[in-house]
């Protein structure tokens, strides 16, 4: 397995945790109520972190001169390789906790495993977000829990809310060769092997919530390779405003 | 009279006054009307900030200013706890913002147009908050004067990180460098203005100086933050919007100070009376926050009762 | 008068059409009726073809090499000169007929005065956009009537956008030393001397729509030197997106 | 069966057909199906180029983008107005679209992630769709036929500018060839399926084709086509994205023809059936416009009543 491989594993769980925490950090100053002021940026501060580690990590890797911020600030729209559901527009609180969940149940299971990569960087990158994810997991489960059994109205949004994220679930799963090569080399768990447990997960609070789960939608993807719905080009006008502006600046 | 003048004493007497304790009504009246403001200020200033965190520069940079926004929504979360001792809700305090009835400090009726924003609100804006809120510290309501402790450490990082991103812009490019100055002329006035109309125009003042709520008087307070602040735009290589500026050796009991020009106090009016440029944005945005989060709000408390319910509902079977 | 005062009334008048012109046009394809969505464009379009005409004669005065595009695509944010108005983010379907017509009926009679200009190619630009501007005033006055005098919820809205845009009108009718310059040169009429038929316009309009007119407000203003509202740089953001993003190419 | 024949008479000596025109129930049917659908491939058309209205390079280009999709807006309502013209309403056809029960075509469910599409879109899509309505001017019904004689000049022209700026592009920078390229990567297939299924898999394609709605079967528009394009991807230095495509001496009667590879026709019918990339966000976007746009159909529909009552009652008073 060359480099180029953990490079672009890297560039990918990077751009998961940049993206979504960036549509997070949106409702900073915007919550239902103070205390979600704090706990929003809470995560997207824990993600944006974990996506500084890796960009670093990468950069590293790539060994050319680029910096994390060259990479998370300075690269195409098709450069970028997250998966949809982060780049998804928030929506409504409901859509942005349920978008959350599904992801963070996914990372907990998915950190847990990599804590053994074989890769050592990122093995140690993966024990300090399992923990920050078990904390993300718990605080979304409890939103989807109170809006679903709660009024008429928010039981109602959190059902549109499942309906809209649904087919942005199997990307999650997915391998490409890229993947595999990965996964071969021990450096990232095999996403379907986590299919079960996080399943079981999600079920049980979707149950706990009296919501329907609809977990196996047939999926969008594309996000791994670049082909994003049309929303990305708006985050990253936005996201890159100031390092196109301004290039090759200190700040 | 004689529990005011008992009460006078324990204030005297340098001792914190509790929330079940005694207080005259004028007392808990200012306090709640300081506190609340403080905290509406606090949350309000989250917008001006957080109009940056999607744009902010680099991955450091981000994190800093959206833990730094964050922060402020922590310690508006503290001030509202300590108000709610004094027997007001915290919902009550949001309407009173949102119609209008309730303040918040004028300088984040400002807008934040450019990235040196965030370097000169830090170190002009929090700097000035921190020379008024240092004296809260000691403030004779003990659930304020806590409060304020947690809220100087952190801004006392606030200011320096702020100062810092000022440091890295005066330093860098002429862009950079042109940014930081034309910050710099946006921010320094209303800095100035922030602590008050002068001593001879200020209401309220004296009780509240007798009442230990307020320590230092507005005028005070300005010198100490303009003493402490010239010095730093020098080391930056900025220069401060006043041409009427200088050093004088007599000032401060003759430690020296600095001599300054007269501040626009029609513009402070102004803005203070809802004509600043994002007053109505502000607000618009709460109520937009407030009312987007209401079926939240409902649902929480709908599903706390129905667990509630659960819960007697199993008691009972047990029993 | 210098060559820089004719620049600078040009960039003002170039960036008030170009700018407003990119706010309708954000409603393309979301109006709510077919009609509306050919009517807006026509207008955006009408909007940003004077913006062009501006751009290319001012960089055509400026002499520096800058193009159209230069002046239009690849400024800072404080260098844009638009009143606040046009920048003010859209609102409901009212609030943008409102904004309209508050500008149209001011630049129709600038512009047909300025039909007068001593500035020839200006006054040239001048009788094609008076022209245009009156169909301006016409499309959104009639929308205006029926909106204010249409249903109980149509009336609170208009209501709610008169108040709203309030501030930003004592802008359109100042002058800064620029425009004294300008004025004095015959370049453009006074704005203030087009106050009182502005009024009676508005006014008359104002009354068939059952509305309320608030038209001495205490003015927000800045525009003209370059200070802001906070949309400014989200619309910028997105303007200047590929010029930004890929510099120093021909598209 | 008489009435039948006679029609059909009518149709072979290439008569118009007439609104007020006896018609058989499935001619009117198929009509309006196909107008409609027709109208609303306009109007959600207008979304995957709208998305870049804001973000244009230049001037020119983005009052030639903003003049081009209000035309497809122009070409809904020429539609519209031609389907009404066989007694349905635009709003039941736009409930239909919103519920989904009407469809549009599958091409707009792509995305445009770059400013290239917006060459590919109209060198190739518009492209397409004129192959597919130059033949339908001389379609039997009217209206129909008459709205696509002003649709197809429009058309024409739109094809020219996307491909003009195709050519700005394949002979600009590596970065924007690169992006020209990209572009026709994406937009080469689903454009070949704009031609709908084989002749073999088409269903009623042989009524249509005797009430002389549709003139030429969907291969043989789709061949012509593509026969037409890749000359035009030649001049552009582009790779046309297909293995397969050979120059073919034997085909088209021996004038010559390109062969091109197996059509992926999964993809097309998970597309049509709801799983492109942009279908939900597509109607979503229509079903915003329409639900905040009620309040204003609803205010100029008050208002016009208002009007004429008032005209009604000020004729009372004058007779």
């Amino acid at each position: 397995m060359g480099n180029d491989v953990l490079f672009e594993t890297l560039l990918r769980l990077a751009d998961n945790h940049l993206i979504l925490g960036h549509r997070l950090s949106e409702w900073c100053g915007h919550a239902p109520m103070l205390e979600e002021d704090l706990a929003m940026p809470n995560i997207a501060l824990d993600l944006i972190g974990q996506s500084r580690a890796l960009y670093a990590y990468a950069a590293e890797i790539e060994n050319q001169g680029r910096s994390e911020d060259d990479l998370a600030f300075l690269r195409l729209e098709k450069d970028y390789h997250n998966i949809l559901m982060v780049e998804r527009p928030n929506g409504d609180f409901g859509h942005t906790m349920l978008r959350q969940f599904l992801f963070s149940s996914f990372m907990v299971l998915f950190w847990e495993r990599a804590q053994n990569s074989t890769d050592k960087v990122l093995s140690g990158i993966a024990g300090k977000a399992f923990k920050e994810s078990q904390y993300h997991v718990r605080h979304t489960a409890e939103w989807i829990i109170r809006l679903g059994d709660g009024t008429e109205e928010s039981h109602k949004r959190m059902t549109a809310a499942t309906a809209a994220l649904a087919p942005y679930i199997g990307e999650l799963f997915e391998a490409d060769a890229v993947d595999q090569s990965a996964i071969s080399a021990g450096i990232i768990p095999r996403a379907s092997d986590l299919r079960g447990a996080w399943e079981t997960q999600v079920r049980s609070v979707y149950a706990e919530a009296t919501l329907e789960p609809i977990l196996d939608h047939q999926a969008q993807t594309g996000g791994r390779i670049g082909q994003h719905t049309e929303d990305m080009g708006f985050l990253l006008a936005q996201l890159q405003y100031v390092q196109r502006t301004y290039p090759n600046m200190t700040w | 009279p004689e529990f005011l003048a008992e009460f006078q004493k324990r204030i005297d007497r340098e001792e914190k006054i509790e929330p079940n304790d005694p207080m005259p009504s004028g007392y808990r009246k200012t306090l709640v009307r300081q506190i609340g403001q403080h905290a509406h200020s606090e949350i309000v200033g989250m917008l001006p900030e957080g109009n940056w965190i999607t744009r902010a520069p680099t991955l450091r940079r981000k994190i800093a200013l959206l833990a730094k926004v964050q922060d402020e929504g922590g310690h508006g979360l503290y001030l509202y706890s300590a108000a709610e001792t004094l027997g007001v809700s915290r919902k009550q305090m949001t309407e009173e913002l949102l119609s209008g009835k309730a303040k918040y400090s004028s300088i984040f009726n400002y807008p934040t147009p450019t990235w040196a924003d965030m370097g000169a609100i830090g170190w002009l804006v929090d700097g000035a908050a921190i020379m008024n809120q240092i004296p809260l510290c000691r403030c004779s309501y003990g659930p304020y004067a806590r409060a304020m402790v947690r809220v100087c450490k952190e801004e006392s990082f606030h200011q320096r990180q702020g100062y810092e991103i000022m440091i890295s812009l005066a330093h860098g490019s002429p862009e950079q460098k042109e940014m930081a100055q034309d910050a710099l002329n946006r921010w320094w006035w209303p800095s100035i203005m922030m602590f008050g109309p002068h001593d001879s125009d200020s209401t309220n003042s004296d009780q509240s100086m007798a009442w230990k709520i307020k320590r230092f008087s507005n005028d005070e307070l300005r010198q100490k933050f303009i003493d402490a602040t010239i010095p730093q735009a020098e080391y930056l290589g900025l220069t401060v919007p006043d041409p009427d500026l200088k050093w004088n050796p007599e000032k401060n009991d003759g430690k020296g100070g600095y001599d300054f020009g007269a501040i626009d106090w029609d513009e402070f009016w102004t803005v203070v009376k809802g004509g600043g440029k994002m007053n109505v944005d502000r607000i618009t945005a709460r109520q937009k926050a407030w009312d987007d989060g209401e079926w939240v709000r409902d649902a929480a408390l709908a599903h706390a009762k129905k667990q509630t319910a659960k819960k007697a509902s199993a008691t009972l079977a047990a029993e």
